[in-house]
Formats: C-alpha cells, sequence, structure tokens
C-alpha cells in the first residue's frame, strides 16, 4: 500500500514535469520518472499479492528495457531536433498546426 | 392531520409561475412585476405557514413526524439497470421550520424590494429572479430525494448568480459573480461526487423510504446498507458542497463580494436563505454524519481518521473565528455583515457538528430573522447614504430614528444580548460545545466577543456621534421598507423565545431521531461566560468608537490596538485565493482549455447560462417576432464559429498540449464512465 | 508434427518477416552500392509472402492444436497465433504491401540515403504489428507496441534534413512515451486487482472484482486505452495524428494510416474481448463514446484542410471511430461465440462488421494514399487545389482515388458500403441506435470532403497539360488496392466466412 | 508488507529520497543538474527494489538506468546544447495545469488505491496458470532470486524476451538513421 501511493506521488510528479517543461530533454526527464513510479508499482504488487510469482519483477525488467530503448530513440531525436531548430524547446517546434 | 400532496406541489409552483409571468411578459407588467409577484409569491409563504402550522400542531411532532409522498417516478434505464429517481416532498418539522423562514422572511424582502428597487431598470427582472429564487429554495427544502435537491441546489446558486450580477454593468458586480459561480462550483463538484457516491453504496436516491421504494437514510439508519468506509467519505463529498454554499472555509472567499447585487438580496439569498442551504443539507443528511453509523473517514491509507461530524465542527469554528475577526477591520457596511454571516454560518456546522442537531438548526432560524433584518436595515441606510462606507456615515440616529431602533435590535440579536434571540441559539451550541470539546467552545466564546465588538463598532460608527458628510441629507425610509423592519425586528426579538433553557419548544419540535432526544443543556456557567463576553464586548466596543468624536479622517482605534495583526485581518488572513492569486489563473487556465487565455470557455459557459435565462427566457417574445429562416441561418453561422473554434483549441501545435490533451481525455473518460457505474453497480 | 515443424508454421510469416528485414540490412552493409529499389522489391516480396502464407498459417495452427507439443505452452501463455490474428495480420501485411509498393519511386526520389533503413524498420513494424494483434499477454503487448511506436517514431522522423519530418518524430514520441506510461501504470493496476499478466486470467479473476470495484477495472482500462487509443489515433489520444501524418515522409504516413491503425483496432478488440468480456457493461459506454467522438472530431476536422495529407490523417481518425462502433455493439452471443460456446444469430454482425471494416479500410485508404504518393511524386505537391484537373492529366489516378473515396464514404458496391451497413445494424441490435445515427450523420460529412476532391479532379480544369506516366509498381499497389476494394465489396461471401472462422479462431489456443 | 522497524525507517528514508530528488528534476532550473538528480532517483528506485527483494530488478535499474539512460541524457544535453550556454536555464510554463492535472491524477489513483487496491486480500492472485507453476517449481527457490527470474526469462517468458532483442535492434538502427548527420552518408 504504501509503495503504491509512493509510486502515484511519483508519477504524479512525472505529469507536472511532462506539462510544465518547455525544454525535450526535460519533458523526457519527466517521463523517465512516471515509468520508473510505474515499476514500483509492479514490484509492489508482485511482492504482496503474487509472493510465489515473479511476473511483476518481470514486467519491470522490460521496462526498463524499453525505457532504455525509447530513451535511445528520444535523444536521437532531439539531437536531430537541435539540427534542424538549433534549439530544443517544444513550444518553438510548431511548423505544423490547425 | 395530514397535508395534500397539493400543497407542497403549489408551493413550488406558484414563484414558478410568477417567475415565468415575470421573465416573459415583465417588459409590459413593468411596475405591476412586483405586484405579481408579491401575490404569487404571498400565496405559497401563506401556504408555507399553514403547513408549517399543521406540523406543529399535529399530535407527536417530537417523534420526528414525516410526512411525505410522491408527485412521480423517473425511471432511467429499464429492465434489470433502472434506476428510479422518484419526484416528491418531504414535510418533517426541520422542512417545516425552513419552510416557515424561507417563506415569511422572504416575502418581506421582496415587499421592501418594492421600495429599494423603485426606478430601476430592469425592476420586473428583479422579481423574475426573486421568484425563480424562492420557487427553487422552497423546493430544495421540499426535496425528498438527491436529484432533486442537487437541481435545486443549483437553481439557486443559479439565481444567486443572476442577482450578485443583477447590476451588470459595473465591473465589481461582474466580476463578483463570476467569482461566487466558480468558487461554489468546486463545492458542488464535490456534492455531486457524494450523491454519486451515495447512490452507488445505497442504489438510491430518496432520503426516506416510502412505499416499496428504499430510501438513503431509512436504510442507512436501520443497518440494511452494509456499513463500509465509503458512507464517511460521501459525507465528505457531501459537506464539501455545503462548504461552498454555506461559505465555509476555505471556500468562503466568495461570499464577502457577493455584496456588490442588491442588498434586499444580500438579505434573502446571502444572509437569511441560501447560505443556509448548505447547514439544512447537512442537517437533512444528518445520518450520514453521525460517527456511531458512518464511522470515521480514513485518509491516505487509514493513517488520518477523523469523523465526518469532526471535520464538520472543526471547519465550522475555524470559519467562525476567522470571519469574525475580519469583521473587526472592515469598512463596508454590508461586507461587516457578510463577515458576519460567514461567522454565524460557521456557529451552525459547529453546532451540527457537535451533535446539537437542534441547536444547529434553532440558530439558522434565529440567524435568519436577525440578519434578514440587518441588512434590511443596512439596505435602508445605503438608501439614505448613497455609500457602503461607514467612516462616511455617522449620526444618523435623528435622521433615521426607525432604522437605528431596529438595527439596535438587530445589531442586539447577533451580539447575543438576551432576551433577544441570537443570545437563546449561540447559547445552545456553546454549552453543547462545552460538554463535547473545550477547545470549540473556548473559540466559540471568543468569537461570541469579537461579534459583540465589531457590531457595536458598525452601530456606533454608523449612527452615533456627528454626521460627516455635510453635502447629503439623509432621510428616513418610505413606509414600504420601514414595515419590513419592523415585522422581522418582532422576529428577532422574540423568535429565540421557542428555545430556552427552561421552555425548549424548538428542542422538543425538531429532533434528530428517537435516540437523540436532547434537551437544551443548560449550563449555567456557559450561559454566564456567554453573557459576559457579549457584554464586555458591547463595551469594550462602546469605549473605542461610542465615546469619541469620530472625524472624517479618522484613525480606526483598533489600528492603533492591534498594531501589525490588523493589516492581517484587513487583508482577510491573506486567505482571498481566488483574487489575483495563481490558482484563479489556473482554474480559468484550465477550463480555457488548450488555447490559454484567449478564449474564455468560463465566460461562454456562463454566458451561455446567461443567454439561456436572461435573454432565451425574459427575451421569448422576442424571439417568436423573429423570422425562423434568420434564426437558423444565425444558428448555422454560430455553430461554425465554434466549431472553427474549437479547431483552433485543439491543434495548437504544442506537443505539451497533445500531451495534456491524453491526460486530459483520460480523465474526462473516467469522469464520464463513472456515472454509468453507478447505473449499472446498482440495477 | 515435430516440435520444429509447429514452431515453424506458428510463426512462419513471422519468421520471413524477420529474416527479409535483416537481409535487407545486410545487403545495404555489405554491398553498398545495391540499388534502394531493389531493397524495396525485396521488402515488397517479403510483405508479399508472408500476406500469401497468412491465411494458410492461421489453418495450419487449428490443424496444430491437435498435436500435442511440449513447447506450445510457452508460445500460446503469450502469443496466440490464432485465425483472428492471422486475420489482422492478413490486413496489415496487405496493407504494408501496398504502402511498399506505392513507395517506392518517392523513396528513391527523396530519400535514397536511408532507404535500407526505411525497408528494413518497415518490415520489423510489420512484425511487431503481427505480435500486437496476436498478443494475449500484457507484457507481449506492451513490447509489441512498443516495438511498432518505437520503428514509427524512426520512421516519421526519417527524413531528418526536413524540419516537418523531425517535428513530426518528435511530437509523435513525445506524446507517446507519455500515453505509454499511463497505460503501463493501467496495467500495473490491472496487475494489482488480478495478480496475473495472462488476459485468459485477467478474464478469470475480475468476475470477482468487478461486482465489489467496478471503478478499479474501469480506471485502469481507460488508462490502458491511452496507449491504444494513441496507437489507433482515437480521440481525444489523437492530437499528434495530423501533425506528424502531415510531417512525416508521405510512405511513412501511409504504413501509419493503412497498417498501424489496423493493428491497434485489432488489437483493442483483442483486449477488450479476450482480456475483459466480463466486464462488457462497464466499457461498452467507453468505448461507444471514444467512437463517437473519434467519428466526429475526425470528419468535422477534416472539412476544412486544404493538404492532403493532413485531410485524409483526420478521415483516418474518423474511420478508426467508425470502426469502434462495431466493438461497442458486440453482443454477449458473439462473446460467447469467440469464447467457444454458442453460435452466431443473424443479428450479430458487429463484430463481423468490425473485422471487414479493418480490411476494407486497409484496401481503400491503401489505394487512396497510393493516389497522393503517385501526384506527390510526379507533380510534387500535396496540396488539394492542386488536383484540379487530374482527371485530364491521369484519368486513372483520379479514377482510382474517386472509387476509393467512395468506398471510404460507404457507397455500394464498394466494400465500405458493407463494412458500415455491418457495423451501424450490428449498433442498432445492440440498442446503441444513437450510435449509428452519429455514424450515419458523420458518413453525411465526409461526403462533403471526399467529394471535393473528387470536384476538384473531375470538374476543374488542370492548371498544367503534362500529362504523366506512373511506374509500375504504382500500378501494382493501385491494383491490389482496387481488386480488394471492388472485389470483397461484390463477392464478400468467402470472407464473411473468413470472419466467421477467424472469430471462432480466437479462442483455440486457450481452450 | 515486509518487515520491522529498521525495514520502514529504510522505506521512508529511501522514499524521502526519491520524492525529493524527483521534485527536484521537475522544478529545477539548471537541465544538467537535472539530470544529475534523475540520477539520484534512479537509485533511490533501486533502493526501494532492493527493499522489496527484488535483487536482480535493483541491479538492472541500477546498471541500465543510472549507467545508461543517465549518460545517455547528459551526452544528449551537452550535444544539443552550448555547454554553458543560457539555454539550460530551464522555464516552466503552465505551472497551474501541470500541478492541476498532477492532483487530478494523485486524486484519481489515491481514491483507487483507498478503496479498491487496499481491500483486496493478500495472496490474491496465488492461483496460476499452469505455466506459471512450473516456472515456479523450476526455480525451486525463494522469490526475487536471480535465478528464478532468468528461468522465467528462458521459458514463460521467452517470447517477450526473444521479441525485446529485436526491439533493441530497431531501436538502435533507428536512433543511427535519426541522429547521423544528413549529409554524412
Amino acid at each position: 500500500m504504501h509503495y503504491l501511493v509512493l509510486s502515484a506521488l511519483l508519477f504524479s510528479i512525472g505529469i507536472y514535469g511532462v506539462l510544465t517543461r518547455r525544454n525535450a530533454i526535460a519533458i523526457l526527464m519527466g517521463i523517465e520518472l512516471m515509468l520508473n513510479a510505474v515499476n514500483l508499482n509492479f514490484v509492489a504488487v508482485c511482492a504482496s499479492l503474487t509472493p510465489n510469482q515473479i511476473t511483476g519483477q518481470i514486467f519491470a525488467a522490460f521496462v526498463i528495457v524499453v525505457a532504455a530503448a525509447e530513451a535511445c530513440i528520444g535523444f536521437a531525436l532531439i539531437i536531430a531536433i537541435y539540427r534542424n531548430f538549433a534549439k530544443v524547446n517544444v513550444d518553438d517546434i510548431n511548423i505544423m498546426r490547425w | 392531520m395530514g397535508i395534500s400532496p397539493i400543497v407542497p406541489l403549489l408551493i413550488i409552483v406558484l414563484p414558478f409561475v410568477s417567475f415565468i409571468i415575470c421573465a416573459v411578459f415583465g417588459h409590459k407588467l413593468r411596475e405591476r412585476a412586483a405586484l405579481v409577484a408579491l401575490s404569487l409569491v404571498g400565496l405559497s409563504s401563506l401556504l408555507c405557514l399553514l403547513t408549517f402550522g399543521i406540523v406543529a400542531l399535529s399530535a407527536q411532532p417530537q417523534k420526528g413526524t414525516i410526512i411525505q409522498g410522491i408527485w412521480m417516478c423517473i425511471q432511467i434505464g429499464n429492465g434489470k439497470s433502472s434506476f428510479t429517481i422518484p419526484l416528491g416532498y418531504i414535510v418533517d418539522p426541520l422542512t417545516s421550520v425552513m419552510l416557515f423562514v424561507v417563506g415569511f422572511i422572504g416575502w418581506w424582502i421582496m415587499l421592501y424590494s418594492v421600495g429599494y428597487m423603485r426606478g430601476d431598470a430592469r425592476y420586473h427582472r428583479y422579481f423574475a429572479y426573486m421568484s425563480l429564487f424562492m420557487a427553487s429554495m422552497l423546493g430544495l427544502v421540499l426535496a425528498n430525494n438527491f436529484v432533486m435537491l442537487y437541481i435545486c441546489w443549483e437553481l439557486v446558486g443559479l439565481c444567486s448568480y443572476l442577482l450578485i450580477g443583477f447590476w451588470y454593468e459595473r465591473e465589481p458586480a461582474m466580476r463578483a459573480c463570476k467569482k461566487a459561480f466558480i468558487v461554489t462550483r468546486l463545492g458542488d463538484t464535490g456534492f455531486a461526487l457524494g450523491i454519486f457516491l451515495i447512490a452507488t453504496i445505497t442504489g438510491s436516491v430518496l432520503f426516506y423510504s416510502i412505499g416499496n421504494l428504499k430510501g438513503v437514510f431509512t436504510s442507512i439508519h436501520d443497518g440494511s446498507v452494509k456499513q463500509n468506509g465509503l458512507f464517511a467519505l460521501a459525507s465528505a463529498l457531501l459537506f464539501l458542497g455545503a462548504i461552498g454554499k454555506s461559505a465555509q472555509f476555505p471556500l468562503h472567499v466568495w461570499l464577502p463580494d457577493a455584496m456588490e447585487g442588491p442588498t434586499p438580496v444580500s438579505a434573502l439569498i446571502h444572509a437569511a436563505t441560501m447560505v443556509a442551504a448548505g447547514v439544512y443539507m447537512v442537517a437533512r443528511c444528518y445520518v450520514l454524519f453521525d460517527e456511531h453509523i458512518v464511522g470515521k473517514l480514513m485518509l491516505l491509507g487509514n493513517s488520518i481518521a477523523i469523523s465526518p461530524g469532526e471535520l464538520v465542527a472543526h471547519i465550522g469554528c475555524f470559519t467562525a473565528f476567522m470571519a469574525a475577526t475580519i469583521a473587526l477591520t472592515q469598512n463596508d457596511i454590508k461586507r461587516i455583515l457578510a463577515y458576519s454571516t460567514i461567522s454565524q454560518l460557521g456557529y451552525m456546522m459547529m453546532g451540527l457538528g457537535l451533535g446539537a442537531y437542534s441547536a444547529g438548526t434553532f440558530h439558522l432560524m434565529t440567524h435568519a430573522f436577525f440578519k434578514a433584518l440587518l441588512f434590511l436595515c443596512a439596505g435602508s441606510v445605503i438608501h439614505a447614504m448613497h455609500t457602503n462606507e461607514i467612516f462616511e456615515m455617522g449620526g444618523l440616529k435623528r435622521a433615521m430614528p426607525v432604522t437605528f431602533a431596529t438595527y439596535l435590535v438587530g445589531m442586539g440579536a447577533l451580539a447575543g444580548i438576551p432576551p433577544l434571540s441570537g443570545f437563546w441559539s449561540k447559547d445552545e451550541i456553546l454549552a453543547h460545545a462545552f460538554m463535547h470539546n473545550k477547545f470549540l467552545w473556548a473559540m466559540g466564546e471568543v468569537t461570541a466577543f469579537l461579534t459583540a465588538l465589531y457590531m457595536t463598532r458598525q452601530l456606533c460608527v454608523v449612527f452615533l456621534g456627528e454626521q460627516r458628510r455635510r453635502d447629503i441629507h439623509p432621510h428616513e425610509s418610505p413606509p414600504v421598507m420601514l414595515l419590513p423592519l419592523f415585522v422581522l425586528s418582532f422576529g428577532a426579538a422574540l423568535s429565540g423565545l421557542v428555545g430556552t433553557p427552561w421552555m425548549n419548544l424548538y428542542g422538543k419540535f425538531v429532533t434528530y431521531g428517537e435516540a437523540h432526544v436532547e434537551g437544551h443543556p443548560s449550563s449555567g456557567f456557559v450561559m454566564l461566560i456567554s453573557l459576559c463576553a457579549s457584554i464586555t464586548g458591547v463595551l469594550f466596543g462602546y469605549r473605542l468608537y461610542g465615546a469619541r468624536r469620530i472625524s472624517n479622517h479618522f484613525e480606526d482605534p483598533l489600528r492603533l490596538i492591534l498594531g501589525a495583526t490588523y493589516s492581517f485581518l484587513e487583508a482577510k488572513w491573506h486567505l482571498d485565493w481566488y483574487e489575483g492569486t495563481r490558482i484563479r489563473h489556473a482554474f480559468f487556465a484550465i477550463v480555457n482549455g488548450c488555447r490559454g487565455f484567449d478564449l474564455g470557455f468560463v465566460d461562454g459557459f456562463i454566458n451561455l447560462v446567461g443567454w439561456v435565462v436572461a435573454y432565451v427566457f425574459a427575451y421569448l417574445h422576442r424571439l417568436f417576432d423573429l423570422y425562423v429562416v434568420d434564426g437558423l441561418v444565425n444558428g448555422v453561422a454560430l455553430l461554425t464559429g465554434f466549431v472553427g473554434n474549437v479547431l483552433r483549441l485543439i491543434q495548437t501545435g504544442l506537443v505539451r498540449h497533445y500531451i495534456l490533451f491524453v491526460l486530459l481525455g483520460f480523465a474526462v473518460l473516467i469522469a464520464f464512465s463513472m456515472w454509468r457505474v453507478i447505473l449499472l453497480a446498482h440495477p | 508434427m515435430d516440435e520444429l515443424t509447429v514452431l515453424l508454421g506458428y510463426f512462419a510469416s513471422e519468421m520471413v518477416l524477420a529474416i527479409g528485414g535483416i537481409a535487407i540490412l545486410v545487403i545495404n552493409f555489405t554491398s553498398p552500392n545495391v540499388k534502394g529499389r531493389y531493397l524495396g522489391y525485396l521488402a515488397a516480396c517479403t510483405v508479399g509472402v508472408s500476406a500469401f502464407i497468412m491465411p494458410w498459417q492461421g489453418w495450419f495452427v487449428f490443424e496444430a492444436q491437435l498435436v500435442r507439443s511440449t513447447l506450445r505452452p510457452f508460445f500460446s501463455f503469450c502469443l496466440s497465433p490464432d485465425m483472428y490474428a492471422t486475420y489482422f495480420k492478413f490486413a496489415i501485411a496487405i496493407g504494408m504491401l501496398i504502402t511498399i509498393l506505392a513507395s517506392l519511386d518517392y523513396v528513391e526520389a527523396r530519400l535514397n540515403g536511408v532507404s535500407a533503413e526505411l525497408y528494413a524498420l518497415l518490415c520489423f513494424a510489420t512484425l511487431s504489428m503481427s505480435f500486437m494483434v496476436s498478443a494475449v499477454e500484457l507484457i507481449t503487448l506492451f513490447l509489441a507496441i512498443e516495438l511498432t511506436s518505437i520503428a514509427s517514431y524512426a520512421l516519421a522522423s526519417l527524413d531528418t534534413s526536413n524540419p516537418r519530418s523531425v517535428e513530426a518524430g518528435i511530437k509523435y514520441f513525445l506524446t507517446g512515451a507519455a500515453a505509454t506510461a499511463v497505460s503501463l501504470y493501467g496495467m500495473s493496476l490491472i496487475y494489482a486487482f488480478s495478480g496475473t499478466t495472462n488476459l485468459r486470467e485477467i478474464l478469470n479473476m475480475q468476475t470477482e472484482v468487478g461486482a465489489q470495484f467496478p471503478h478499479l477495472i474501469l480506471v485502469s482500462l481507460i488508462m490502458v486505452m491511452a496507449s491504444l487509443g494513441f496507437k489507433g489515433a482515437l480521440v481525444p489520444f489523437h492530437a499528434w495524428a495530423p501533425d506528424t501524418y502531415e510531417g512525416a515522409p508521405t510512405p511513412v504516413t501511409t504504413f501509419l494510416a493503412a497498417a498501424s491503425k489496423v493493428a491497434a483496432v485489432g488489437l483493442i478488440a483483442r483486449f477488450m474481448i479476450y482480456g475483459f468480456s466480463e466486464s462488457l457493461e462497464l466499457w461498452r459506454p467507453v468505448i461507444s463514446t471514444i467512437s463517437a467522438l473519434t467519428m466526429t472530431v475526425g470528419n468535422l476536422f477534416a472539412i476544412p484542410q486544404r493538404n492532403i495529407k493532413r485531410m485524409l490523417a483526420y478521415s483516418s481518425i474518423a474511420h478508426a471511430g467508425y470502426m469502434l462502433i462495431g466493438l461497442a455493439a458486440v453482443s454477449q452471443a458473439e462473446i460467447d461465440f469467440m469464447m467457444g460456446k454458442g453460435l452466431l444469430e443473424r443479428t450479430d454482425v458487429a463484430m463481423t462488421g468490425f473485422l471487414l471494416y479493418a480490411l476494407g479500410y486497409a484496401f481503400a485508404t491503401g489505394g487512396a494514399f497510393t493516389v497522393v504518393l503517385a501526384v506527390s511524386h510526379l507533380l510534387g505537391t500535396e496540396e488539394i487545389p492542386e488536383y484540379d484537373g487530374l482527371s485530364q492529366r491521369m484519368p486513372h489516378l483520379a479514377w482510382a482515388l474517386t472509387i476509393f473515396f467512395l468506398s471510404l464514404i460507404g457507397i455500394p458496391p464498394f466494400v465500405g458500403f458493407f463494412t458500415k451497413a455491418f457495423v451501424f445494424a450490428g449498433a442498432i441490435y445492440s440498442g446503441l441506435g444513437w450510435l449509428s445515427i452519429v455514424g450515419v450523420l458523420n458518413s453525411v460529412v465526409s461526403g462533403y470532403y471526399y467529394l471535393n476532391v473528387v470536384r476538384h479532379m473531375f470538374l476543374l480544369p488542370p492548371k498544367a497539360q503534362s500529362v504523366e506516366r506512373t511506374a509500375p509498381s504504382t500500378d501494382a499497389a493501385l491494383l491490389i488496392a482496387l481488386l480488394g476494394t471492388v472485389v470483397v465489396g461484390l463477392l464478400p461471401n468467402p470472407f464473411l466466412q473468413w470472419i466467421r472462422d477467424a472469430l471462432n479462431g480466437v479462442i483455440l489456443m486457450l481452450r | 508488507m515486509n518487515g520491522g522497524a529498521v525495514w520502514w525507517v529504510f522505506f521512508y528514508a529511501l522514499s524521502a529520497f526519491t520524492l525529493f530528488n524527483a521534485l527536484l528534476v521537475v522544478t529545477g532550473k539548471n537541465l544538467f543538474k537535472c539530470a544529475l538528480h534523475l540520477m539520484l532517483v534512479f537509485l533511490g528506485v533501486a533502493g526501494l527494489f532492493l527493499l522489496q527483494g527484488a535483487f536482480l530488478l535493483a541491479g538492472v535499474q541500477t546498471l541500465i538506468y543510472t549507467g545508461g539512460v543517465t549518460t545517455l541524457i547528459l551526452f544528449a544535453i551537452m550535444l544539443s546544447e552550448e555547454v554553458v550556454g543560457r539555454q539550460r536555464q530551464l522555464v516552466s510554463r503552465g505551472v497551474s495545469i501541470g500541478i492541476s492535472a498532477a492532483i487530478c491524477f494523485l486524486g484519481i489513483a489515491l481514491t483507487i488505491f483507498g478503496t479498491a487496491v487496499a481491500q483486496l486480500p493478500e495472496n490474491y492472485g496465488v492461483h496460476i496458470a499452469p505455466v506459471a507453476q512450473f516456472v515456479a517449481e523450476a526455480s525451486h527457490l525463494p522469490m526475487g532470486n536471480v535465478r528464478a527470474v532468468g528461468v522465467a526469462l528462458l521459458t514463460q517468458f521467452l517470447v517477450p524476451f526473444e521479441f525485446a532483442s529485436v526491439l533493441l535492434v530497431v531501436a538502435v538502427i533507428g536512433a543511427i538513421v535519426i541522429a547521423r548527420l544528413a549529409g554524412g552518408k
């Protein structure tokens, strides 16, 4: 239970970061926070609800792998953005709309 | 004696008819609109008094006699997943007292308005709104189920919004009505959630069982609905609604600003009746605030436990104290009264929260009388002086003797001078507090002292001394305004006598269940302390303000005494989180959506409500005159524009907004489907 | 059959795709002088072969059920390569085939430097979408969605020298990552109440949980919907779609619209019915709301667009909404049928319509984008006013586009008519009359912007007189799309039979 | 849940540490410092994993997140910003919207936990799939053990495990394609 509350808090912080930051790197950091919160959830549930199963841990491990892959693509994208726009401020990356 | 189902129906329908007439034919009736409203509402008020009389005289009022009936049932869905909403009325002692208060005081205030509003350009519309208000307030009181309660609750709020912004040309009035609307909406959201929750748990929205329809309170009370932790949550959510409507901390911020409306409105809505709706609701749902029945409210995984009653009592007590201190430093005659209203509502909440069911509602009744009286007097003063600043008045005792005399009665009642009404009801609450929680009691006594102090301050500054503005020649108000003052001052003076410790008629009449028959816990000690507090307050106030000459450039002596504290109080404890803070902007930002501030969704919504009511109803006849084709063309143009705006709203091209959209959509979907879950969970 | 045969049989088409993708990379690495075009042909062959294998694979799996294999449970726990999956894999592969064939010219002209990576990523994306529609386990499901997403992010921003493409990529990526995080949270909730990640077991668990805590199931479902809806560009998770569709290289847009979306709706339906049919009454309103919103927003926003890619983006959003009608209207009998109990009645057409819609949509949208790609390559424009007089310059393109649009509007005898008729009828039979009314109104609205393009092509004078010739590969793509649109429309019966088997086959692996 | 007072002390200390650093990550003004705080968050989470007996996961977390992702972030910062430029001064926009959304989510989550998850019985998911049972038996060791995870990955979760490798390949290809200079083919 405590873990779940902690993870909800961490997730909220992540949401806040994602919504308020303008720098793409900082937004990505917020997303990483959210993913970590999810992992906490998985591990805690795994330990308390299914003590003789490790599915939750496996899930968390996969989440970590995926997060790493995502971060890899994400930072590549950021570098591409920087080359094209000379900044990584997502509010200014706004050619297309409406 | 029984009551024919047609009587409660008429009580609600008559003012509503008056509203329709005044709204549709108002421009033709002009001044006669008042006549229509007064007669129809008067009829309804008479029926209210009749109902009160019947209930009061019936055989066993103290057994909590409940007369109720159903006009019609609304079925949502069919078969197993259907949900019934029985629309009907309920008349028990509490309701009958409320009917009496609302009907009686409401009518006199409407009479007063005839004089006060004379010459206003939107005279008829004023009476239309007032009628609508009476209809919905009476409906709120008579409601026998949560749905009807909620609808009337919102209608009352709408009327309040319309009447605060009645002089919408004035910028402050416009701001104040928006503020009231938004702030109370925060509470109403909780209220709605609470109702949903209750409907989920019990599968019903009816208050008390009738026939084979299960009632919420009945089934909770007799234990046929299993106790679970959600009840306490539900009552806390319901109380959130009361916090908004009854202006409790922290949603109290709208009430002082609501004084921008016409003074009779302040008297009726923001002092006597509407703000009491929250108190009434808590009293009505009292089962849900009973710790023995609903248990405690668990927060954050059971780490904090508080019973709903304690929550109510503490918030009430804090509100009472805070508002009283703020009232000390205000200079606007109506604002002082507004803060005192907040403070007194806090008393009522405190009483209810401590289990003093009858004391809380008793104070509601007496307060309605003297606060209406005080506001009407203030209106009379404003009418004469054309200003709200108390330091610009002074010496009105000679010019307006009748107003002064009645004001004195009201002030005495509020300050708690025996044998005026306020003393008895406040004493009863304090006696209960003394029994249950010494700390709350002490705070209550301090507040009583402060109450006496600020009322004396106001009285002295306004009526005593010399007249400070020489350019105005005040005169007494016309008889049509004085008559209500007289009547109400009788109420304010005498209504307390039905609940004295020695002859507690009221306490026997309005009780909560049989198990909780409570006497007036007459404690001589408490009464003595209360008396001392009031008297000290009055004397202290008179010494500060009455004895010395108050000049035009007068430094408030309290400022010298309190020093920095005074500025703190004058700034309303810096608690007006709505004005000039980020929160207000946040609120606007959220509803304005992704486009930020330039497309006012709130404005749009409020304007929409305004249009629907003010435009569609009041100018219905004009719409008839227009060609239907014209309307259609305009409508299509409007729709296209709307779509265009939404389009711009959503596709901003900003990733941040896209992400927000994902989260927002997720939240909206959850909110939407919760309602369906409720229907499914309890077929 | 020995175990190796079973294994190969289960994953034949996936293996073809994986091998094809790797082969493209290896060839590009070892002999950099091979033209991008040939890599494209290789990719087309790979996808085409896998599409061809697909229907037989379904039957193979059906037969292989009878074989006891020690390997089987390990796969069936995570993936269910059943008839339902193969049906959707077929639709996806067809969409990809059209995409690759149509984009050969375009890629050669504009993306030559990255053609190998493009084709390889497309192959891998097809592979991961195959996994998406056959996932029966949250971890696999999540990984499949993520692989598709990551491939799509990379594809969308492939044209790194073009700011629009990069912008499309970063918008897609950031929104997607946030949606993923939310839906992962939802999955953790599901895991919390069920203690398992297998959809079948989740289904068993929720009977008791659902009675007590319906909101728990609902909240977690809606959270997971964030990611599924993101892939399917459903309102309100659609905001990325118009910008990404417009900014991404057109072949990638085609892939996103024709294949990725089909995979997403296939996944949503499987997830909802397979894992949560016990809570049908809980999610039905959610799905029908999303469906109504998606249709309406997509169609209304499509009206004022001038860029045809952006218009088609909105239109494809709207079509996801129509498809969801089928899911929202699923009846208990259909669920029972899919769970291997009971038979279909005459009125149980919602899911049939849903599956047929996915296929018909893949054909028609793939075809429409083929035309857009050809015009973009030949005339160098994507603005609708530039389509003026296309019927005189390239009549076959104009006629083909008209047919695709007619099918998308839902005009008989093209496949779009039947698909819409099925889902609307299903909605009416399930008591969702309002939803079908919304759907019909939306079809009318959609006619406006589709026919507007037709008006430009046929009624307005051309701005230039030059007549261009399309490449054979484009013609092949057009032919496939046209055949699908017309033949399925005229002879729907074999397909309906296939769909019936597919629905019945959902459950085979789990018996 | 788990253990005695010491466990709780560790838990609260680590929670506070993690949350504090997380707050700094989202509110800090300097991008570089934010990245370092993010690293501390990752470490804190790894510690919390340890408390739940998830040893392998804690290790993976430390290696991949703290070692890999953080480094990646630092590289991205250095590649995309002037190292001492003013651009690294972060500005937060729409703070109110952010707070509201966060609180909204928190409300939903806590309500769910308070009303539902907390009331689910312990050992709720003990009846498990036959395959899962097989894995549990195959490991013959208490949970959290590295070997159990390994066995599960190679039996029950073989398909996702293989699949993850495809995912990594695709991610690497994608990243290289996007990040390489447009001119330098």
